[in-house]
């Protein structure tokens, strides 16, 4: 039954997507959307079915056997258990509120059909990367989620800056992928094997824990996951990846695609705990990209690019609980990240077709009162994203990430979060009073036109924000029996202290935000605009100049050597002969002069040459 | 003789489509569709029908087998065979055959008749390479597509870049391979006198050959007579000069069966042929091959960068996706061997619709140069989602059949040389440039020109949907084509482990 | 001593020689052309079936050899001769001034060549190839009112008679030295020890040899003496004269002495190296169809002096087959040529421009032409192949590797210039002014004669097996 | 036999040889070259009959008939030729006789 289910969960996308891109322009866009949204609410039911007849434990399903050559015999396979199940309700649970907001959201677009075929398959794609049993196949899921990114962020392609956005966004998580398959190449040679469960189970078994193999293999698979989920360094792509329509980027970009890489890690957490060092790398790059996207969230004005660093922080905050061990709790707070990141760009979204596809926070202001809906979404999601102590399930998710990290006696890691947690709370309240209150910027902003519509519109916004609440914490059903023990499970010493702590953070946070944009707001944007400060703030707004040194070191060396090559240099060696060729026929037909005289010449100068020779020859040539 | 028939029929229906030309235009086109279709037929029913296991001892490795005297001077036989592998290729020609006939229902309206006649017998000589077990006709074959290819792009070819003409592309595809061609010959009459000296008996046959003892540094030297031949089909950098203008300029269907066939030739060649005659020289050159293998993805992919003009850029893909073929075809694992199969099936399939779309766009913008192109996305309905379709197989997406190819060569290579699958995967990365480059430039970006262009026909879309289809068919479910061939590739890879064992052996006893 | 049974041994000679003479008398008592021309040919098939009987005689009459080389040489010479009568008489058709004595010339130049691929004695030689060589002169020089013409006859004549006395003067050298003057004697008086002035004679006889066969650097008369001739002479100064000369060296190879000489092989291998590259390169642009042909062929020579450098039965067996898969090629082509010029007088028809869309016009005639150019750039299944084979096989056998590197390199350069003028008959109508082939030309004799080359060259690719039957059957030197 | 001893002889044929090839090289007339080879010819036929007198042969003798009636006939073709050339370009130098080249 379950086996049915979880087939048909991720087929009703596929089909949808089969409809739309064969019905070629034949479907308007009422009956695009209701396939786009229909079949990923069907996947959803399915998945909701799926969770019913779990019996716990995992369960898999053989469709077909890919390849067989020899030990190399990856399947299409699917193999059911918590994690999964989690996973596929956020995708297809949040993937369809989603979708029927960008019902709303795509109203009037050009190619409306294009961008439900490409969600579809998204979650399609994003379903098979969950649900394979091998690596393989979960890499196929992997892949289809970047195209199907690439699509989408592409999706306004008339805009050049769009196509290279997406450029850029594929390409840079390529290169992650990449990584992740050296590290299926090496996991396959070393293990003889594919399938995540046997891996599990023999990795432990062949290599010594902190073997250079096991890292070896622990840093590849980081890779992938670094570029997938846009951690440091692979993480340029996020913010550029916002071109895409807003519903893709809360899709994608925010609750499901990017949290991919933790999916990966947590999945093969047998795996990475052979590894000490780099599960110490992993909290350390989770640390950073914490920081460094906070950072940079504080200083941009495009609503969106807030969100997207935002994004990348909360990530990595999930990246550090992975790096002491916490699986479960990263995946809690990869769930509630979803709920509240997807809430916070849908009422971004609703702000931004309100205002005409306004989004930046200058031309935007005093809007409270006029969207209601949107604002009451931003408050709830902000809220969640502050961690606001005790209502919120980003509070339960991050206190769960704050707290293992201390069990875990990493305290560096610990501060750098409760810091994070500061932060959060003042990139969030600048981002709401910019968007909300304040005087309007523009236009755009002083006469925006709330959306109306109660199911597309109104529904999405308020189930994600109810779910943003406690609520959404209380429905996470905990997979700690899925995981190897947790450090923060051994020992309950200083809990309290901690979520005093990170309650402290959070309130900390929002109430510097307070002062500093209410009470000093003049202060703040004089230090902002000269000296040191603007320095600072033009590091901050560039995300520390990553672009730039990508710019310097890849691309630009890239291009140059393209240009160099253009004229395939190698083929110009080998056109040599035939410029030698040329030069002795000019020289040989020189010789054709017509004169039977200079012929004669000729043959005589050949004659006596010989002649010569023999002469000259060792005994008279005999 | 269903062998013989293979090989007659494309020749046959040419001369027939040449002659038809008088009866009305179209009639050329049905002749040579219906000969292809035929062709594609038979080697279905063969597939169908027959066992590919592996061999048991004693048995021939053959399903097929037909051969009768023919130069007994020189113990020259007709010897046609035919195993998985000939009949994945065989069934390929056929398909690509009649893909190539039909993309030139529209693009070819003048010499209809002459065209098809070239057309086919490039078609029936590449049948003969792929069937011909005796040294001489394989050769002879292997020289012979060379004419009808060439009078294709001569003739019906596009104009290229100032100075380069499609003559000039033309000669120069014929001179690198006739060249490289009688350097094999070289080769093969070199390893047929010494196995005339070593036995008394003079013969071109595969099977005699085979065991032959070559003296050693002369054995070096042949096996690089029989590389470079390959070598310059395939193409490997350096010797591919010929590649990108043969393929720019040629008609659409010179370009799908470049592409698509001809380019496979040199890998089946090397698979057949330089391997197994010289397996202790081919393992000791695997290193060079494979660098070189590795320089040609590199190498191809940045240049692909650098093209404005749509097929070249293809083509110099071609040079990297074959790469990869050619380290896999040097790894001594059968899964790579395997991989390289597939990936030569998926290369066919990706390149040949990438080419017919281009070819398509031609006949629409009428340019290949892509700086004349730019937000055709919005102008011409389908053909662009068909484009992401194929660039996406070219990058060697999952789920498409080049990602099979692709993974199983790097996953079977990889045991034996890590460093080569670790600089071959930069290859992955160039790959998605290349290919996203393509599509940024030729559908992303601001219209160059407005106004709607006319979608596909029927013929058209079926034609993309057909490959498509195969594509990702094949990228599903590869094991009906890795059965067919594994009693091929299996005893392929044992001859560089079998060298592996004697030299550890060797290493015991010292 | 001469008896009747060894004159049979000579009887094609001898009818030659006797139509030669029925020819000549014809003329003085009254000239016409279709009758003279069937005059001759009868003479020709008539001495063509006499080989086998003279092939059965017993006895060789003094200074010449009837052995299986002779014949050979005897019927490739005959049938040679047979095609070049035929094209000549669609040629001369239009031809204004006297016709018949063109016939005349050839029949005396066919008695010199076989005679030269019979000799065994060095007077017998010189004398066969004088007789081969000025008939030449007039047949070049025929249509003297041509200026090209008579510039051809002029430089033939006067660098001809140069080669011949370096031939004479090497003949007198070795003569001196040794006393003997039979091929097989020529080494008879040399002392143990070898001697320069035989070698320098020697290597003049190779110089005057070498001007006939035109080896680079005695080559450079080939393209103008090709081009400024009338065709149907420069078909027989390419096929007949090439191929008698050959067959002359490479018997001096095979049986005098002096000629087995490591020394004499590696400058042979020079000259080789030279002539295959030389003849290549030097035809690469070349517009003019007829020169382009000259070049080609002193390419060709160049490939066949590897039978010379190598030696031994093979080598007398690739000769066999290279020149007859030479002839067939070049009869085609320098048919074709003939076949667009003859309807008008004057100069021939050579410039590649004439030649522009031939098959849209004349399908047939241009398949032809693309069947002999694919047979001289060595394309299987085609004659041209087979010989090419053969060259390679037996610079392999012999392991002489420099030799095979440049065969792949000349066919490669060769491949462009070959490629140039196939491509051109099918490229769009020009506008240019173009002459054309009669309308009937397929039904005239000569246009049949070509058709059946055409298919000689076709089948002898596919099968060549009884062409390399017969050549090994003959190969055998006495 | 008579004193000379048969180098001399062909050093002296070698000489002439050498005397004709220059001719043959050097002058632009026609008749000199015509002249020239004759001279050529003759040397070569001097050099059999030193060898027929070395070897005491008939055989050598009888080329030098051979070489001189091919040099008489060489010399009427030639001559024929020559008057052609005369009236076709007015002149007797050979290098108006180089239209085709290349």
């Amino acid at each position: 039954m379950m086996a049915m289910a979880v087939i048909l969960s991720f087929l009703f996308p596929l089909v949808g997507t089969l409809i739309l891109a064969f019905s070629a322009g034949r479907l308007g866009p009422r009956a695009s959307a209701t396939v786009g949204v229909g079949s990923v609410g069907l996947a959803a039911l399915a998945t909701l079915w799926a969770v019913l007849t779990h019996t716990g434990g995992s369960q898999g399903v053989t469709l077909w056997n890919w390849i067989s050559v020899g030990d190399f015999q990856p399947t299409i396979g699917l193999a059911v258990d918590g994690l999964t199940l989690v996973m596929m309700s956020v995708i297809t649970g949040v993937g369809f509120l989603i979708h029927l907001f960008a019902a709303w959201y795509m109203t009037g677009e050009a190619g409306i059909t294009r961008f439900y075929a490409w969600m579809n398959l998204f979650v399609f794609s994003m379903l098979l990367l969950v649900l394979g049993d091998n690596l393989l196949l979960l890499f196929l899921g992997w892949e289809g989620v970047g195209l199907c990114s690439y699509g989408l962020i592409g999706y306004y392609y008339q805009n050049s800056a769009n196509g290279q956005a997406a450029f850029k966004a594929f390409v840079v998580t390529r290169i992650g992928d990449v990584f992740l398959a050296l590290g299926l190449f090496l996991i396959f040679m070393e293990l003889g094997t594919l399938d995540i469960a046997t891996i599990l189970a023999r990795a432990p078994e062949l290599w010594e824990p902190g073997s250079t193999t096991a890292n070896l293999a622990a840093l590849l698979v980081l890779g992938g996951a670094l570029g997938k989920s846009a951690q440091v360094p692979l993480h340029t792509w996020l913010p550029d990846a916002m071109a895409g329509p807003t519903p893709v980027s809360a899709l994608i970009h925010a609750a499901t695609m990017v949290t991919a890489g933790v999916y990966l890690i947590a999945r093969l957490n047998g795996l990475f705990l052979l590894a000490p060092d780099v599960m110490l790398l992993v909290g350390v790059i989770g640390a950073a990209s914490l920081l460094l996207a906070a950072f940079a969230a504080l200083a941009q004005t495009d609503i969106k690019r807030v969100l997207a660093y935002s994004t990348m922080s909360q990530i990595g905050y999930m990246f550090l609980a992975l790096g002491v061990g916490a699986f479960d709790a990263a995946i809690f707070h990869l769930v509630t990240h979803a709920f509240f990141k997807a809430l916070l760009f849908l009422s971004a979204g609703a702000v931004i077709i309100s205002c005409h596809h306004e989004q930046d926070m200058g031309k935007l202001g005093g809007l409270w009162r006029k969207l209601p809906v949107a604002y009451g979404g931003f408050i709830v999601g902000g809220a969640a994203l502050v961690a606001l102590p005790l209502v919120t399930a980003g509070f339960f998710s991050k206190d769960e990430i704050l707290w293992q990290a201390m069990a875990a006696d990493q305290t560096g890691l610990l501060i750098v979060g409760l810091l994070g947690a500061v932060l959060t709370g003042l990139y969030t309240v600048r981002l709401i009073l910019g968007t909300f209150h304040g005087e309007p910027g523009s236009d755009h902003a002083r006469h925006p036109e709330p959306g109306t519509n109660v199911f597309t519109h109104h529904l999405p916004l308020v189930v994600l924000a109810v779910l943003s609440t406690f609520i959404g914490a209380w429905i996470y059903p905990g997979l700690g029996e899925l995981f190897p023990q947790a450090p923060g499970e051994t020992t309950d010493s200083g809990h309290t202290l901690l979520q005093v702590l990170a309650m402290g953070a959070a309130i900390a946070g929002l109430a510097l935000a307070g002062w500093l944009f209410l009470m000093r707001r003049q202060w703040l944007d004089d230090i902002a605009r000269k000296g040191a400060g603007a320095r600072l703030w033009t590091l901050w707004h560039h995300a520390w100049g990553f672009d730039a040194l990508f710019d310097r070191v890849l691309v630009r060396p890239w291009q140059w050597s393209v240009r160099m090559l253009r004229f395939d240099f190698i083929n110009m060696i080998m056109n040599l002969p035939a410029v030698v060729a040329r030069v002795f026929n000019a020289g040989l037909v020189r010789a054709q002069n017509g004169r039977t005289r200079s012929y004669a010449l000729v043959m005589v100068f050949g004659a006596t040459l010989i002649l010569v020779a023999l002469a000259l020859a060792p005994g008279g040539g005999a | 003789m269903i062998l013989v028939w293979l090989i007659l029929i494309p020749f046959l229906g040419g001369l027939l489509s040449w002659q038809a030309e008088r009866w009305s235009e179209h009639a050329p086109r049905w002749i040579a569709l219906g000969t292809m279709l035929f062709v594609l037929v038979i080697s279905i029913f063969l597939w169908l029908t027959g066992d590919f296991s592996l061999p048991v001892d004693g048995n021939s490795q053959w399903l097929l087998e037909w051969r009768a005297p023919w130069i007994p001077r020189f113990g020259i036989e007709i010897h046609l065979a035919l195993d998985g592998l000939s009949l994945i290729l065989v069934a390929l020609t056929g398909f690509l055959g009649t893909l190539a006939v039909l993309c030139s229902w529209r693009e070819i309206v003048q010499r209809v008749g002459f065209f098809h006649l070239n057309l086919l017998f490039i078609l029936g000589g590449v049948v003969g390479v792929f069937l011909a077990l005796d040294l001489f006709l394989f050769f002879l074959f292997w020289e012979m597509m060379l004419v009808p290819m060439y009078f294709l792009i001569a003739l019906w070819g596009h104009s290229g870049s100032p100075g380069q003409t499609r003559i000039r592309a033309a000669t120069r595809f014929f001179i690198y391979t006739q060249a490289s061609g009688l350097l094999m010959l070289v080769a093969i009459l070199a390893l047929v006198f010494v196995h005339f000296s070593n036995t008394g008996e003079l013969s071109f046959s595969y099977d005699a050959l085979r065991g032959t003892d070559v003296p050693e540094p002369l054995a070096f030297w042949l096996m690089l007579g029989f590389f470079v031949a390959f070598a310059v089909k395939l193409p490997v950098v350096p010797f591919h000069g010929w590649l990108p203008d043969a393929h720019a300029q040629a008609p659409t269907a010179g370009s799908v069966d470049l592409a698509g066939i001809l380019l496979k030739t040199a890998a089946y060649g090397i698979i057949r042929f330089a391997l197994p005659l010289f397996p202790e020289q081919s393992e000791a050159f695997a290193p060079v091959a494979m660098t070189l293998g590795l320089v040609g993805i590199i190498y191809g992919a940045v240049l692909a960068c650098g093209q404005q003009d749509i097929k070249r850029l293809i083509a110099y893909t071609s040079i990297s996706h074959m790469g990869f073929v050619l380290i896999a075809l040097y790894s001594g694992s059968e899964l790579a061997i395997q991989g390289a199969i597939i990936l030569m099936v998926a290369h066919a399939f990706s390149s040949a619709g990438l080419f017919i779309l281009s070819g398509q766009l031609y006949e629409r913008i009428h340019s290949r140069d892509m700086r004349v192109m730019g937000g055709l996305w919005s102008r011409i309905p389908v053909l662009p989602g068909f484009t992401l379709c194929f660039v996406a197989a070219s990058l060697g997406m999952p789920i498409t059949a080049n990602f099979v190819g692709e993974f199983m060569i790097l996953f079977g290579t990889f045991p034996g040389a890590p460093v080569v699958v670790v600089i071959a995967s930069v290859g992955l990365v160039l790959a998605a440039i290349y290919s996203l480059l393509l599509m940024q430039r030729v559908h992303y970006g601001p219209e160059y020109r407005t106004g709607p262009l006319k979608g596909p026909d029927a013929r058209e879309y079926g034609m993309m949907l057909t490959l498509l289809a195969l594509t990702i068919a094949v990228g599903l479910y590869p094991q009906p084509l890795l059965d067919t061939t594994a009693a091929v590739s299996a005893p392929i890879a044992e001859l560089f482990t079998g060298g592996a064992d004697l030299a550890a052996r060797a290493g015991e006893v010292n | 001593m001469l008896t009747l049974e060894s004159l049979i041994a000579i009887l094609p000679l001898i009818i030659v020689a006797t139509t030669a003479v029925v020819v000549m008398l014809g003329i003085a008592w009254q000239r016409h052309h279709a009758v003279t021309a069937l005059v001759t040919a009868g003479g020709l098939v008539l001495a063509l079936l006499s080989v086998p009987v003279a092939s059965g005689a017993l006895s060789s009459p003094p200074l010449m050899t009837m052995d299986g080389l002779a014949i050979m040489g005897s019927v490739l010479v005959l049938l040679c001769a047979l095609v070049t009568v035929a094209l000549s008489h669609h040629y001369l058709t239009g031809y204004i001034g006297p016709r018949e004595e063109f016939y005349l010339l050839l029949l005396c130049a066919v008695t010199g060549a076989l005679g030269l691929v019979a000799s065994d004695h060095l007077a017998t030689l010189f004398i066969s190839l004088e007789l081969l060589s000025m008939p030449l002169y007039g047949m070049l020089a025929y249509s003297f009112r041509a200026e090209r013409s008579l510039e051809a006859g002029i430089k033939y004549l006067v660098l001809s008679a140069a080669a011949t006395a370096f031939l004479l003067f090497g003949m007198a050298l070795i003569y001196a030295r040794t006393g003997r003057m039979d091929l097989a004697g020529l080494a008879a008086g040399l002392a143990a020890t070898p001697d320069p002035w035989t070698l320098a004679g020697a290597v003049l006889m190779v110089v005057g040899l070498g001007f006939k066969l035109s080896i680079v650097p005695f080559h450079l008369w080939t393209p103008d003496v090709y081009q400024g001739g009338p065709a149907p002479a420069t078909i027989f100064l390419a096929t007949v004269s090439k191929l008698a000369v050959f067959l002359v060296l490479l018997r001096l190879i095979m049986v005098a002495p002096i000629f087995d000489s490591e020394w004499l092989r590696s400058l042979f291998t020079m000259l080789a190296l030279i002539t295959m590259l030389g003849g290549n390169l030097l035809a690469l642009f070349q517009p003019n169809l007829k020169r382009l042909l000259g070049y080609s062929s002193i390419a060709h020579f160049g490939y066949l002096l590897v039978a010379i450098v190598v030696g031994g039965q093979l080598a007398v067996e690739t000769t066999g087959v290279y020149l007859i898969t030479y002839l067939v090629t070049t009869l085609a082509a320098f048919g074709v040529v003939t076949m667009v010029s003859s309807p008008f007088g004057g100069e021939d028809a050579a410039g590649l421009h004439h030649y522009r869309g031939l098959f849209w016009r004349r399908p047939w005639l241009a398949a032809v032409m693309t069947v002999s150019f694919l047979s001289l750039a060595g394309i299987p299944l085609t004659a041209g192949f087979i010989g090419k084979f053969y060259v390679i096989a037996l610079g392999v056998s012999d392991a002489r590797w420099w030799l095979v590197g440049s065969i792949v390199a000349g066919s490669a350069i060769g491949l462009f210039y070959y490629l140039r003028v196939m491509v051109t008959l099918y490229m769009p109508e020009p506008g240019m002014r173009r002459r054309d082939a009669v309308h009937d030309w397929g039904s005239r004799v000569g246009g049949l004669t070509l058709m059946v080359v055409a298919v000689l060259i076709l089948v002898i690719g596919v099968y060549p097996g009884p062409v390399i039957d017969w050549v090994v059957g003959l190969s055998g030197v006495s | 036999m008579n004193g000379i001893p048969m180098e001399h002889g062909l050093i002296l044929a070698s000489i002439l040889f050498s005397l004709g090839l220059a001719g043959l090289m050097l002058r632009r007339s026609m008749l000199f070259v015509l002249m020239s080879l004759e001279v050529m010819l003759n040397s070569a036929a001097l050099a059999f009959v030193v060898g027929a007198t070395a070897w005491n042969q008939p055989d050598g003798q009888a080329m030098f008939l051979l070489v001189i009636t091919l040099a008489a006939a060489e010399a009427s073709v030639g001559l024929a030729l020559m008057i052609q050339l005369y009236q076709r370009f007015r002149s007797l130098d050979l290098d108006v006789a180089s239209r085709m080249r290349g």
